[in-house]
C-alpha cells in the first residue's frame, strides 16, 4: 500500500485530531504513517492541512497527487485544487456545495486571487463546484457526503458539527479500506480520558462505515499487519526526549512556532522515570524549564546554569535566534558549554513564521561578532532529532562551546512512528567538576587539545568575562595572552574533527558510484532517498551526500565525493543555495545545479523527481535552478 | 580565619569612585556573615561597576552588559542553594536591561541586585544613564539630559521585587547591613546605592549626598517588613514603601523601605513539582548511568508518546 | 623627515592632549602627522598611548622602533621595552628612576610577568633603571627630564604636575627641532577658550625649549613648511562629516566604544550650515540623535524615521550589532533604507573594547535570520570614511536595503590631515515620496530592476510587515506571491552590480602586474601602500588588491587579478583570514598566503614588511601565515 | 464622508476575542476626532494584537515583537506633527518590550500606546504573558503560572508615562473616549486594554470583567489631570493614581488614572535645540542642493575642526 491523503480544514478545528486519529488507526493495523502539518500563523479560521502518507513499510517522504483529499472545510477545496490528479477522491461535505469562493474571506487574497484566475481560464464558476469541476478534469472523483445527516443518525444529542472530524477521519478511513475496528481503537486513543466522549465518536466511526458500505464507498479491505511497539512522535518530540536522555537538567525558552512545542513537552515530561538498575536515588529527579522574558534572557539563563554544572539548551527559531547573537558569542568566549536548538522557519524577519525553511545555516555559522569556535550540526528525520540533540549536549560539555543544532520547521512537523529509542546508541557521561585549588585556571592554557579543565561555580573559585582573559578568568589586554587564548580556543574544533566520527558529519547514502550525486541537508534526506529509488526504477543511479555537520565542515570527505562525482544537484529548502555557499567556502567546489524551494511547503517526491529528471536530461547545461512550488 | 572576600586584582576605578564603598560594604557583608566562599557567586553586566566580580574572591561572571540577570537566574535556579549577587551599572540595570530588570521582579528568583546608581555611564565615559534628572547637565555631557528620570525605588516596586532599599556608598555601615540583610532574604532584593562618579557627575558628588541622606531606621516607627498576616497591612506598608521611594528633592532616604517575606521565591515555586528540587537541583544531578548510557526510561518517561 | 613618536601615559592624563599639542605644532609649521590612539578598557590610570608619524608627504601608517618615546609615567617605559631601537630617545621625568615592576599596579598581571621575565632573561634588575638599560642595549638613549623642576622654574603658581603634559609635547617639539614658535601656537589652539591658561602654558613650552637648549638635546631645526588649511579628523570625524553631507537627518545610538564619539560629533555639530547659495529657508536646520536604551531600540527607532523619509542611520560596535541582528533582517524584508555603521573592535564578546579588529565580516555579510539582500562596504583610511557614509545613505535610499558600513577601530582613532573635503564627490538626491494614490502598492512587483517606488508615513497611506507580505504590505502567505517578492527583492542586488562603479566596489593599486599582490580591507590599506614602496626599494613589484564592497562582490574583478597573481598574500586584523574566506566563496579562489593581527593593536609597517619579506623569501612553501604582534 | 478608518483586509481573530472592541474604539475614536488619515500611523509587534494595523485603513507597521515602541518612537520624532498609535500584546510590552515600555516612560514622545491585555500570549498559543497572576491555570497552561504579575498601570506609572488608563474591550463607549483623549495628549499614553482572550483564557473572561469594572469617572472627584501649578496636587495625583491602579482583587477600576500635562513631551525637548524641529522635520528636510550636491557647508559646520 501506498496511501497520499491530505486532510484539511479551519485552524482551531480539529484537524490536528483527525490527522491523529487515523494515523492511530492505521498504525494499530500494523501500517506505517508519515505526515507533515501545515498552517497558517492565526489561531482560528484560516486553512491548515495534514499531509499523510500511509505504507507497509516506512514512509519518508510525501507525493501529490493525494490519493484522499478531506474537506472539512469549503477552502480546503479551493485551496488544493492543485493537489489532485488521475484517482483522488475529494471526500466533503454537501453544504459547501453552496458555497462561493468571494465569500471564502479566510484565504489569503493573493492565493484567492489565483484560484480564481484558474477557474475563470477554465471558464468554470467561481464556486465549490467549479471547483470540483476542475478537480474533476484532473481526474478527481467527488465524494459529497452528508455530514449532518450521517452524524445525526448516529448520536443521540449535542453538537453535530462537533464530530464532524471524527466523521471525515472515518470516511477516509472506510475508503481506504481499513477495518472499522481500527477506527474505533484509535478513537479510544485520542479520546482515552473521556469515556462518553469515546462512546459517542464510536457511534460516529460505526455511522460513517455503514454511510461508505451503504453508498459503495468502502475500499477493498486491507490486510492487517503485525503490531508493533512504536513511538509516534514529531521532531520537536523526537529533540526533546533526545535532550532528557542526554542529561538536560535544565531548559530555558521563550514562545515560539515552531520551537515552543520542545519545550512544552519537556515541561510535561520534566518529572524524568529512570530504568530500574540505577541508583534508587535517582528516581526522583526533575528538569528546569524556564518560560524566560525574551530569548536575549534564555540564551543567557541557561549558560548560568551551564556553569553551575547542569546540561542546559534552550530552543529557538529564526527571530529569537537573532536575538541571541550577543549571548552565544560569550559563550564562545568564555567556553560555556550550551545546546542551542535553532529550528528554522520561512524568513527573513518574521517572515513565514509557520512555514519550512532552511534558510538560516550563515547566519548560525556566522552568528555573533568576533571570531570564536562553535559546532554547528542539523538533523534529517525524527530519529536522528533524538540522537543529535543527544550528541549535541555531549559535544558542548566535551568541546565547552556553544553547540547549534539546526532542525527545519518541516522536520519539527512532521510526525513519524519510531520502532525503537536505543539508549545505548549514545553515551552520556557525567558532568565532573574540577578539584578544586587555590588558584584554578579555569582557562588553562598548558593544554594540548585545547580544552582546559571545567570548574563549576558553587564547587570551584573562577572568574568569566567577556573581555579577553588571562587564566584565572580575569580580563587581561595583554597582547601576547590574547593570542594564546585565541588560538587555544580554536585548537578546539581541531579536536572535534579528530573525535567526531565521520558518520556524524557527513554521509554518503547509495552507491559510492553513480549517475547523479545529490547534494543535501535536514529534511530533505527522506525525500530526497524516495527519489533515488524512482530513479533507479528508471535506471537512472543516484546517490546522496548529505550533511550533517557544517561546523567543523568535513571538507575533505565532501570534496572526495564531489570530485568525482558525475552530476551533482545541491538540494535545499532556501533560496541562495547555502549548503553548497558553505561547501564552496571549504573545498572551492562550486556546485552547479541545484533544486531549491523557498515558498515554505514540503517538498514532494513528485516534485522533486521530476525536477531532478529535468536536470539529468538537461545535464549538458553548465548552470541549472529549478525552484519547487508544490503546497497550498 | 575569616574569608576576606577580597581578591588580589588590581582595582582600576578612579580616586574617589564611590564604587570603593560598595565593594568594601560587600567583602565586610559576606565576611560578617561568615558564608562558604564556594557557596556566594557574584554576576555583573559590562560598566565601571561590571568589573567588581574580579574583586571578590568568590566564584565571578563578568557577563554581558545589561545581562547579568538572567545569567545570575540561570546559576541561581540551576543551584538554588548559592547565594547570588548581582552588582550592576544603572545603565546596565535600568537602562540596556531594564527588560529583565521586570522580568526578575515577577520571579523573585533569590538574586541579590546592587545597583550602582551613579547617574551617568560610567565606562564609555559619562553619558546620561536613566536615573539622570531631566535637564540634568553633568559635566560629561555636551547638552543637558533630554531624558526622564527613572526611580529605582518605584521601578523595583512596581516590577514586583521583595525587598527594595537604597544605600549610600560613603556610608558603608548602612550598606553593609542593608546587603547582609539582603542576602539573607529568600526572594529577590534590589538595593539602589547612591555612588558618586567624581569623574562624570559634577552634580551628584558625594557633598551632594551627604547634605540629603537621611536613614530610614531613624524613624523607630518605620516597618518595612511584610509577614503576609494582614492583607491590608501589606497594602498599606507597600504604599508607604513606594511613597517614600518618591521622595528625592528635597531630603532622600536609604535604608530598607520593603521587605516582603511573604511572597513565595521561585526556588520555592519551582520545589511545587520538580522533584527533590532542593536536594539534588539541575547543577548536581547525575546524568550517567553505571555503564556509561543515560540512565532515563524513555519509554516510561514518554508513555503518552508510544503506540 | 619622517618622525615616529610614541606617547605614553595613564589614562585620563591627558596623553590625548599632549598629542593633539605635538599634531598641531606639526600641522602649524606644514607637516603633516598621522597617529593612532592605544588605550585601555578603563577611565583612569592604566596605560595608554598615541602613536604619531609626521612627514613632510601625508604619512599613511605608522613604524618602529620610534625616534622619540615620551613617558609620563613610569609604566609607558616598562611597556615599551620593545619598540625602542638603535637612536630611540626616550624622554622621561628624573623621578621615575625609583619605581620599580612590582609597583606598577596598573600594568595587567601578564604583561607585568612578561617584562619581568625579560629584564630577568637580561638580568636587570626589576625597575625602570633595568627596563632603561635595556632599552640602551637595543639603541636607545634616555633623557631624564626633571620634570617638576622644569615646570616650577616657568610658572608662578599652580600644581606643577598639572602641566607636565604639556612639557612632555614640547621637549618632544624641542628635540625634534621644530622651533618654539609652532608649540606655542599649538597651545593657543589647544587651550583656546582660556587666556590665563594659555599663558602659563606658553611658559612650559619656553621653560621646555631652554631645557632642551641647556642641555643639548634640541634637535636640528626643521624647516617651516607653506601651510594649508586642512582638517584634522579621525575615521570617526570622517563617518560624522560624510553622514552629515550625505543628508542624515536622524541618528540613534546607545554609547558603545569605539563607535559612540561619531554620535557624540554629530550632537555638537547638529546644527547645520548651508552654503551661501541655497534657498534661505535651509539656513537653520538640524538632525535629531537619539541616545536609546540598548541597540535593539537604535537600530528599529532609525528605521521608524527612514520610513517617515529621513536619511537615518546607526552607529554601533561588535556587541551592539549582535544585537541589531533581528532589526536588520526586518530592514532587509521590508526594504528600509538604513545605514548602519558598525565600528569593529576586537572580539568575540566584551572581547578588547577599546582595541582594533577586523573580525566582524563575515557576521556582517550573514546577520539576521533569513535571506535578503544588504550591502556591505568597509572604509580603509579617513578620507574614504567621508565618502563611504555618503554613499553608504545613497546605497540606502537608492535601493531600499540596510548598508552595513565597516570601520574598524585602528581607523575610528587614527588622527589624519586632510587637506580636503569634497563636496561634489558624491551626488545626494532627494528623498522623495511616491505620488499618492487610493491603493499605493509600496511592494510593486512590477519592476524590472526590483525597486519599487518608495512610500512614507504622512505622504503616503501603505501597510509594512515583516511577515511575507503582498503588494499593498499586508500579510501574505501565498506561495506564488511569496516566490516572487523573494525574487524581487534580490533582484535589487543585481541593480546594484549595475549600477555601482567598480571602482566603489575593489581597486588594484599599483601596477597590474607584480611579484607580490597583496590583498586587504579596511585600515590596512595604509601600511600596505607604505610597505609596496618599501618593496620597491627592494627591487620587489608589488600591488595591492584592495576591496571595498563586501555585498554583492565584485567576483569577476577580484578573479581576473587573482587568477593572473603570482604570489598573493592577505592581510588582515583578525585570526580566521575573513575577506579570504569571502574570496573563496565567491570566485573558488583560495589565497594560501596570509599576514594575520589579531592581538588588537595597530600593524606597523617594519612588521608587515618583515612577514611579507618573509614570504617572499619563502614563497615555494604552499601554505604560509605570519601573526603580526607588535604593539604595547 | 468622513474616512471611517476601516481597511478591507480580512480580521482573522478568533470569533468572541476581546480584541474586535479595542479595533472598533480605534476606528471610531479616529473618525470623531476627524482626523486627516494620512496624519495618524500605527506601529504594533506581533502577537494577535500585532495584527492591528492591517485592519485599518491608514499608514501601519507591523514590527518586530517587543519593538513597536521603538520604531514608533522613530517615526514620531521624526515627523512629530503625526499621531502615532501603539497597539501591542501584554508580552509584546511587558515581557520582551519591557526594557522600551520603560525607555520610552522617560522619553514621553508621543505615543498612543495600547495593551491588549489578555493576560496571554495568543499567537503561540496561550502561554502565560507578564499580566498573569501567579497560580492561575487557564486551560492553555499545563500547570499554574508560576510568575508574578506586573500591573501595567503601576509599571506606567514608575517609568514616567505622563498619560495612564485603563479600559475594557466590552465597553467601547469608554474605551473610545479613553482612546480620543489619549491622542490628543501631548506626551506619551498608556491604555490598559482588558481583553478577553476566550480561546486561551478562560479566566479572565468577558464575564469575569463585566462584574468587577468600575469606572473612576463615575467618582466625580475624581480628577487625573495634573496641571503642574501645585507640585504638591501634582503629588498627591500620582500617588492617587498609583494606589488605584493596584486595586485588582475585590473590583477593576477603569478610566483615565493619570493625566499629566505639565510634563513637556520629547518632541518639544528636541525642539529647544534642533533648529526649526516642529517647521521642518527631519522627514521633510531638503537634503540635495540645487546642483544635486550636499548643501551643507561642511567648513563651517566642522570649524572646529579645521587647522
Ligand atoms: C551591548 C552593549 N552595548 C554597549 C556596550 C558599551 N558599554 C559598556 S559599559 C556601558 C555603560 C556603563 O554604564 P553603567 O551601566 O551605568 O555602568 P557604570 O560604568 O556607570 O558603572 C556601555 C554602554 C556594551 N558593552 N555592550
Ligand atoms: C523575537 C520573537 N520571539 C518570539 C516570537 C513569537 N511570538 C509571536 S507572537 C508572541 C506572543 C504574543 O503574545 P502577546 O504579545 O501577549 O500578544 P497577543 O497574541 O496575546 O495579542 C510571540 C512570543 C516572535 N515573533 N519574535
Ligand atoms: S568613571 Fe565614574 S564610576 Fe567609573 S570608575 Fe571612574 S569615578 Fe567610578
Ligand atoms: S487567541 Fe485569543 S487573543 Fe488571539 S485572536 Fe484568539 S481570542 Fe483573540
Ligand atoms: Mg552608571
Ligand atoms: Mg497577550
Amino acid at each position: 500500500m501506498d496511501l497520499n491523503l491530505t486532510l484539511g480544514g479551519p485552524q482551531g478545528g480539529g484537524i490536528d485530531t483527525s490527522s491523529n486519529m487515523i494515523t492511530r488507526a492505521f498504525a494499530a493495523a500494523g501500517y506505517n504513517v508519515f505526515g507533515v502539518r501545515e498552517y497558517h500563523s492565526n489561531i482560528k479560521g484560516r486553512h491548515s492541512y495534514n499531509h499523510l502518507r500511509v505504507k507497509e513499510e516506512r514512509p519518508r517522504s510525501l507525493k501529490y497527487p493525494v490519493d484522499i483529499l478531506i474537506a472539512l472545510d469549503p477552502d480546503t477545496i479551493f485551496e488544493h485544487i492543485e493537489d489532485v490528479g488521475e484517482g483522488t477522491k475529494i471526500v466533503y461535505d454537501k453544504q459547501f456545495e453552496t458555497s462561493d469562493l468571494a465569500s471564502a474571506r479566510m484565504i489569503m487574497r493573493d492565493t484567492a486571487k489565483r484560484i480564481k484566475e484558474t477557474l475563470q481560464d477554465e471558464k468554470l464558476p467561481l464556486n465549490i463546484k467549479g471547483a470540483l469541476q476542475l478537480m474533476q478534469k484532473k481526474g478527481g472523483s467527488p465524494i459529497a457526503v452528508p455530514f449532518n445527516e450521517v452524524v445525526s443518525s448516529a448520536i443521540s444529542d449535542g453538537v453535530p458539527t462537533r464530530y464532524f472530524n471524527t466523521l471525515g477521519s472515518a470516511i477516509t478511513l472506510a475508503i481506504a479500506g481499513l477495518p472499522s475496528e481500527f477506527g474505533e481503537e484509535s478513537i479510544r486513543q485520542v479520546f482515552s480520558a473521556k469515556e462518553s466522549v469515546v462512546a459517542e465518536n464510536i457511534k460516529v466511526v460505526k455511522a460513517a462505515y455503514e454511510y461508505c458500505n451503504n453508498n459503495k464507498l468502502a475500499g477493498k479491505p486491507i490486510p492487517k499487519l503485525p503490531k508493533k511497539k512504536r513511538f509516534l512522535i514529531t521532531g520537536n518530540d523526537g529533540s526533546a526526549i533526545g535532550k532528557l536522555m542526554g542529561g538536560l537538567r535544565f531548559q530555558t525558552y521563550y514562545p515560539i512556532t515552531p520551537a515552543s512545542d520542545e519545550s512544552s513537552i519537556l515541561e510535561e515530561h520534566g518529572a524524568i522515570s529512570f530504568i530500574e538498575n540505577e541508583n534508587r536515588s535517582l528516581k526522583d529527579s526533575g528538569i528546569v524549564i524556564v518560560q524566560t522574558e525574551d530569548e536575549i534572557s534564555a540564551v543567557t539563563m541557561a549558560q548560568g546554569a551551564a556553569i553551575t554544572g547542569a546540561r542546559s539548551s534552550t530552543a529557538t527559531s529564526g527571530p529569537g535566534f537573532s536575538l541571541m547573537a550577543e549571548g552565544i558569542s560569550f559563550a564562545g568566549m568564555d567556553e560555556v558549554p550550551i545546546l542551542i536548538t535553532l529550528y528554522q522557519r520561512g524568513g527573513p524577519s518574521t517572515g513565514l513564521p509557520t512555514r519550512n525553511g532552511q534558510s538560516d545555516l550563515l547566519f548560525a555559522l556566522n552568528t555573533g561578532h568576533g571570531e570564536f569556535p562553535r559546532i554547528v550540526i542539523s538533523s534529517g528525520d525524527v530519529e536522528e532529532c533524538i540522537y543529535d540533540a543527544m550528541k549535541g549536549l555531549n559535544y558542548a560539555q566535551r568541546y565547552q562551546m556553544p553547540v547549534l543544532h539546526l532542525i527545519d520547521k518541516n522536520l519539527a512537523n512532521t510526525s513519524d512512528l519510531v520502532p525503537e529509542i536505543d539508549s545505548k546508541r549514545v553515551k552520556v557521561s557525567q558532568v565532573l567538576a574540577t578539584k578544586d585549588s587555590e588558584s584554578f585556571r579555569r582557562y588553562n592554557l598548558d593544554t594540548e587539545n585545547g580544552i582546559s579543565n571545567p570548574g563549576y561555580l558553587g564547587k570551584n573559585i573562577f572568574w568569566m568575562t567577556g573581555d579577553e582573559h588571562d587564566e584565572l578568568g580575569h580580563v587581561t589586554e595583554d597582547p601576547d595572552v590574547r593570542d594564546r587564548m585565541m588560538r587555544k580556543r580554536f585548537q578546539k574544533l581541531k579536536t572535534v574533527e579528530d573525535e567526531v566520527p565521520m558518520n556524524d558529519r557527513a554521509v554518503l547514502y547509495g552507491p559510492s558510484d553513480a549517475e547523479i550525486t545529490f547534494v543535501t541537508w535536514g529534511s530533505q534526506k527522506g525525500v530526497i532517498l524516495d527519489v533515488m529509488e524512482d530513479l533507479k526504477a528508471k535506471k537512472i543511479s543516484a546517490n546522496l551526500l548529505y550533511i550533517k555537520m557544517f561546523e567543523p565542515f568535513p571538507s575533505e570527505f565532501v570534496s572526495k565525493i564531489l570530485k568525482k562525482a558525475k552530476l551533482v544537484i545541491d538540494v535545499e529548502s532556501n533560496m541562495l543555495a547555502q549548503a553548497a555557499r558553505v561547501i564552496r567556502t571549504n573545498t572551492g567546489i562550486n556546485i552547479e545545479k541545484s533544486i531549491l524551494k523557498y515558498n515554505g511547503r514540503h517538498i514532494t517526491e513528485d516534485e522533486l523527481l521530476e525536477s531532478a529528471m529535468n536536470i539529468y536530461n538537461n545535464r549538458k547545461e553548465e548552470k541549472l535552478e529549478e525552484v519547487l512550488e508544490n503546497g497550498a | 580565619m575569616a574569608h576576606n572576600f577580597k581578591s588580589d586584582v588590581t582595582v582600576d576605578w578612579c580616586p574617589g569612585c564611590g564604587d570603593f564603598g560598595i565593594l568594601t560594604s560587600i567583602t565586610q557583608a559576606l565576611s560578617e556573615l561568615n558564608l562558604d566562599p564556594h557557596n556566594v557567586v557574584s554576576v555583573s553586566g559590562i560598566g565601571c561597576s561590571g568589573k567588581t566580580p574580579h574583586y571578590l574572591n568568590i566564584g565571578g561572571i563578568h557577563t554581558l552588559h545589561g545581562r547579568s540577570i538572567p545569567f545570575a537566574t540561570g546559576v541561581k535556579l540551576s543551584n538554588p542553594n548559592l547565594k547570588v549577587i548581582v552588582p550592576g551599572g544603572d545603565g546596565d540595570m535600568l537602562g540596556i536591561g531594564a527588560g529583565h530588570f521586570v522580568a526578575e521582579g515577577r520571579r523573585n528568583s533569590g538574586l541579590t541586585i546592587i545597583i550602582f546608581d551613579n547617574e551617568v555611564y560610567g565606562l564609555t565615559k559619562g553619558q546620561a544613564a536613566p536615573t539622570m534628572q531631566l535637564g540634568e547637565k553633568t559635566k560629561g555631557l555636551s547638552r543637558a539630559n533630554i531624558f526622564g528620570k527613572v526611580n529605582p525605588i518605584a521601578l523595583a516596586l512596581a516590577s514586583g521585587y521583595s525587598f527594595v532599599a537604597r544605600g549610600f556608598s560613603f556610608d558603608m555601615k548602612q550598606l553593609k547591613e542593608i546587603i547582609k540583610t539582603a542576602i539573607l532574604h529568600e526572594g529577590s532584593s534590589v538595593i539602589d546605592v547612591l555612588q558618586p562618579c567624581p569623574t562624570y557627575n559634577n552634580i551628584n558628588t558625594m557633598d551632594y549626598y551627604r547634605k540629603k541622606v537621611y536613614k530610614l531606621e531613624d524613624d523607630k516607627s518605620w516597618d518595612p517588613v511584610v509577614t503576609g498576616e494582614s492583607m491590608d497591612k501589606a497594602i498599606e506598608q507597600f504604599q508607604k514603601a513606594y511613597n517614600k521611594g518618591l521622595e528625592w528633592e528635597e531630603r532622600i532616604p536609604t535604608g530598607i523601605f520593603y521587605d516582603n517575606r511573604a511572597i513565595p521565591s521561585f526556588t520555592k515555586r519551582l520545589n511545587e513539582f520538580v522533584p527533590q528540587y532542593f536536594k539534588n537541583p539541575p547543577s548536581d544531578q547525575i546524568v550517567s548511568g553505571v555503564d556509561g548510557f543515560t540512565p532515563v526510561d524513555v519509554v516510561k518517561t514518554f508513555a503518552d508518546k508510544t503506540i
